[in-house]
């Protein structure tokens, strides 16, 4: 029946699909199944796409993504933790035609980084803001986020999240949403090939967006850290889908410039 | 010639702007010159002091000990800066609700009742702007000229209609100051 | 000095930086409001340089917000600054020190007033040492220049880009609420142009403006995970501070010569000390006045010399004694080195300044 | 009836052995082999090479960019 072998397939005519040129061929540093690798893949299949490699400065966090900019070959400037959208102002306003976009976990962007990221987008910058959000501060080592889950356990909440004493897992998205300078927000998540492809045309529209001059864009990407949150990164997705989705459900938020 | 000036009230009547006024003028003479206010919230309905520096000279320091012409606006301002008056300075205050006069001896001292003066002309605006008349009517120490150029070099073009008042206010101040005797 | 023709200004010395960054063809600002140095933003505000020059002006939600946008628009190679007083700059510390291991330039602006805490919003000193040993974290030097003069506030506006695109580090301009605050006359440095983005490629090949087709993406950060690698980075940083201290000094000797007793003060208290000067002569006193304009490099070897000759040397600042600890190392036991100050933001008279003097060093 | 035959290449030194693409694989073409790379992960290979159709599925969700992906239409 199959009358080719493997290398007649294997075959740079018959190729489908391969890593875009803009992640580079640098080992990353993540655990194995970590949903960073799969953003960082959709962030360079987009640059590519739009053929806009040398008009892109990346912002790096502080947090597990701190060597985000080791892994795409587009200049970076890596942050403090928390004020990378002061950063990403700054470019942005002194390179009005530059692409720029910001990196930023929950613990970056939801608690140190919250007064930057509201005043960011409440100017309405036209950046884009990409945002991992798995509910723990994964590079420290596991300890509680402004995202994690009521009963979630960390470290620092050992026996799971309480809201007498830890408050409500915090929803960023939908606050910033309500911001007249933000354009653009949207969840997604990178668990099967459907969301992944989903999660790409989501990232290709913010940037865009940004381009339009019409205010602030936000991708959040509901995300798994199986190793903080010790599961096998499968168990991890399928935790996630169960647990994470109803506090934070996928799909846009709102959309300005379609609607 | 070095002239070191103090100019103390309370907030509203015009001290910080009249010092700028001079500090303008000075410079339209050539003169070195520096402006210091007493700065902050203070300058809102409390106290307000500005001390100005005329000179031939680099200015040393902006800061001051005493003061070769001390300008009192009200009873705080006097009572706290005739002590400060340099021997065979002078004193200039405005007499109105005073309940203690000035007493030195060794000094220049003259009343100008520039706020009693104002209120009856309907132009405490220009209040600061008699006062300022009386000074340059006992310490010519800026020519007039240079007086007006100077308020035109610091209004906004758009308050260039009020120069003439201003011109009235200071050449009435001249004939308002009064020598006082102790 | 400098040429006749040039129109000869008055204003306040928080109002020449405005001026002053405007013309040395700064290309950005980002500020926060604080007493006493508001008037600088205010004042860019009012030009609106972003109509002439193109240089942009933004107000930020705080200091730390500020600085982090002087971070990021320095990554691009872009010639910026912020201003604020004490407190705001304690917020600044942690940019400037991100600023400082990632080798970027950039101007900080502390017209300082008294402190801890809130504070009092009147002059002081009291930040030297925040300025001059590292406020933040990690071995770092900043370039510190003190103004005492409106007419500096603007030159040393100039010179602090100068120095910071030399030696690729943030560089503070260190006034206090006086200068900030008080008018004088000024004639303002002649305008130069931006730079344009060629000319920033060509200088600053590190600056993060888009990778050019063919060549290696540019990273700005302070992160090295070996241990070694970062002890390399601060071997840089040291070298680099070496060379500041040898050939960047800058000071001002006021009656010297012939001094027998010296006073060292910078900023609103070298002009106290200079009126202190003049008082101290007129009682035949022979009093000179050492000014450092940079505070960090220190004038150690203009200390070192003096020392030699003088019979000893009065210290007056604003603080209850910061630089004196630096006047006392170069000093280094020779002669007495005496200190008076005030604190909290009270200021000095020539006269506390001259009984200084007179009664700790010569009775 | 044309037939789609697949074939996918795995960077092995790359990989880390996280088993999302041996779950994403509809047509079970995948899985961690014995043998570990340079890392020491059990790096993802086919066991099931005449499946493979060139969906892509486990590329997409590879989070190293490991896997390429080749397909011919026969």
């Amino acid at each position: 029946m199959n009358n080719m072998n493997i290398t007649d397939i294997v075959n740079p005519a018959n190729l489908v699909y391969k890593k875009n040129s803009v992640l580079n061929d640098l080992p990353m540093h993540y655990c194995p199944g970590c949903s960073h690798g799969v953003v960082h893949k959709l962030l360079g299949d987009i640059i590519e796409e739009l053929n806009i490699q040398e008009q892109t400065i990346g912002v790096a966090p502080v947090g597990c993504a701190v060597f985000a900019y080791k892994y795409l070959d587009i200049d970076w400037q890596q942050a403090a933790h928390g004020r990378a959208p002061a950063l990403a102002t700054a470019i942005k306003r002194l390179l009005p035609d530059r692409y720029v976009f910001t990196y930023q976990g929950d613990g970056d962007l939801a608690a140190i980084g919250t007064a930057e990221t509201l005043h960011a987008c409440n100017r309405g910058e036209n950046i884009v803001i990409i945002y991992i959000n798995n509910g723990i501060y994964g590079m420290t080592g596991g300890q509680m986020a402004p995202t994690t889950l009521l009963g979630m356990k960390s470290t620092t909440s050992p026996k799971g999240r309480m809201y007498e004493r830890d408050g409500n897992p915090l929803d960023m998205p939908k606050l910033l949403a309500e911001l007249d300078g933000v354009c653009y927000v949207t969840r997604q998540a990178v668990h099967t090939v459907g969301a992944v492809k989903k999660c790409r045309r989501a990232i290709k529209k913010a940037f865009e967006y940004s381009a339009l001059n019409k205010g602030t864009s936000i991708v959040e990407v509901v995300s798994t850290c199986n190793s903080g949150w010790k599961m096998t990164p499968d168990f991890a997705n399928r935790w996630m889908v169960e647990n994470m989705f109803s506090k934070y459900p996928l799909g846009d938020i709102k959309d300005t410039i379609q609607a | 010639m070095t002239e070191e000036i103090i100019i103390a009230g309370f907030g509203g009547q015009g001290v910080l702007s009249m010092g700028k006024i001079l500090a303008y003028s000075g410079l339209v003479q050539g003169k070195e010159v520096s402006w210091i206010p007493s700065y902050g919230p203070e300058q809102r309905g409390g106290t307000s002091n500005v001390t100005v520096i005329l000179s031939d000279d680099r200015i040393s320091s902006p800061v001051l000990n005493t003061y070769d012409t001390a300008i009192t606006l009200n009873q705080p301002s006097l009572d706290r800066f005739e002590s400060l008056v340099k021997p065979g300075g002078t004193l200039i205050f405005d007499g109105n609700g005073l309940s203690r006069m000035p007493s030195r001896k060794d000094i220049n001292i003259y009343q100008i009742n520039a706020t009693e003066y104002s209120i009856s002309h309907n132009a405490t605006k220009t209040m600061n702007m008699l006062i300022l008349g009386g000074l340059l009517k006992v310490k010519p120490i800026i020519e007039v000229d240079n007086v007006l150029s100077g308020l035109k070099k610091m209004l906004p073009e758009r308050h260039h209609h009020l120069l003439p008042m201003n011109e009235q206010a200071i050449k009435a101040g001249m004939k308002l100051i009064q020598v006082f005797t102790v | 000095m400098r040429k006749g023709s040039e129109e000869i200004m008055l204003m306040k010395g928080n109002e020449a930086i405005a001026h002053a960054a405007i013309r040395c063809g700064c290309d950005g600002y980002f500020g926060y409001p604080i007493t006493p140095q508001s008037e600088v933003m205010e004042t860019l505000m009012e030009l609106e340089p972003w109509n002439t020059t193109g240089m942009v002006v933004l107000q930020a939600e705080s200091e730390v917000a500020s600085i982090n946008m002087v971070y990021g628009a320095a990554g691009c190679g872009k010639k910026v600054m912020t201003s604020s007083s004490s407190p705001g700059v304690s917020l600044m510390q942690e940019g400037i020190s991100y600023m400082a291991g990632a080798e970027l330039p950039g101007v900080i602006v502390n017209v300082m007033r008294g402190g801890p805490g809130l504070g009092t919003i009147q002059p002081s000193q009291a930040d030297y040492f925040q300025a001059v040993k590292g406020g933040g974290h990690g071995d770092y030097k900043m370039p510190t220049l003190a103004p005492a003069s409106v007419q500096e506030m603007a030159d040393l506006t100039v010179l602090a880009f100068d120095l910071a695109f030399k030696y690729l580090t943030p560089t503070m301009l260190l006034a206090d609420g006086i200068i900030g605050q008080m008018m004088e006359k000024v004639v303002l440095p002649p305008y130069q142009p931006r730079l344009t983005e060629d000319e920033i490629r060509a200088k600053y090949p590190w600056a993060t403006l888009g990778k050019p087709h063919g060549k290696k993406p540019n990273h700005i950060t302070s992160l090295e995970l070996l241990s070694e690698d970062m002890e390399n980075l601060n071997k840089r940083l040291q070298a680099r501070y070496r060379t500041l201290e040898k050939e960047e000094v800058r000071f001002e000797e006021i009656a010297c010569e012939d001094a027998d007793y010296v006073f060292v003060a910078f900023g609103i208290s070298a002009r106290v000390c200079q009126k202190a000067v003049e008082i101290a002569r007129s009682e035949g006193i022979k009093a000179g006045l050492l000014r450092p304009i940079t505070l960090y490099p220190f004038p150690v070897e203009k200390i070192k010399e003096l020392s030699n000759r003088v019979k000893g040397f009065t210290v007056i600042e604003l603080s209850a004694g910061q630089m004196v600890e630096d006047v006392r190392l170069a000093v280094n036991g020779k002669v007495p080195v005496e200190f008076y100050g005030r604190m909290g933001g009270v200021v000095p008279s020539p006269n506390e300044a001259f009984n200084a003097l007179k009664e700790k060093l010569i009775q | 009836m044309a037939k789609l035959i697949g074939s996918i290449k795995v960077d092995i030194q790359k990989c880390k052995g996280c088993d999302l693409c041996v779950i994403a694989c509809p047509l079970d073409v995948i899985a961690l082999s014995k043998d570990a790379n340079s890392k020491g992960y059990n790096f993802a290979h086919m066991i099931n090479p005449d499946a493979c159709n060139g969906c892509s599925a486990c590329a997409e969700v590879c989070p190293e960019a490991s896997i390429t992906v080749y397909r011919v239409r026969v």
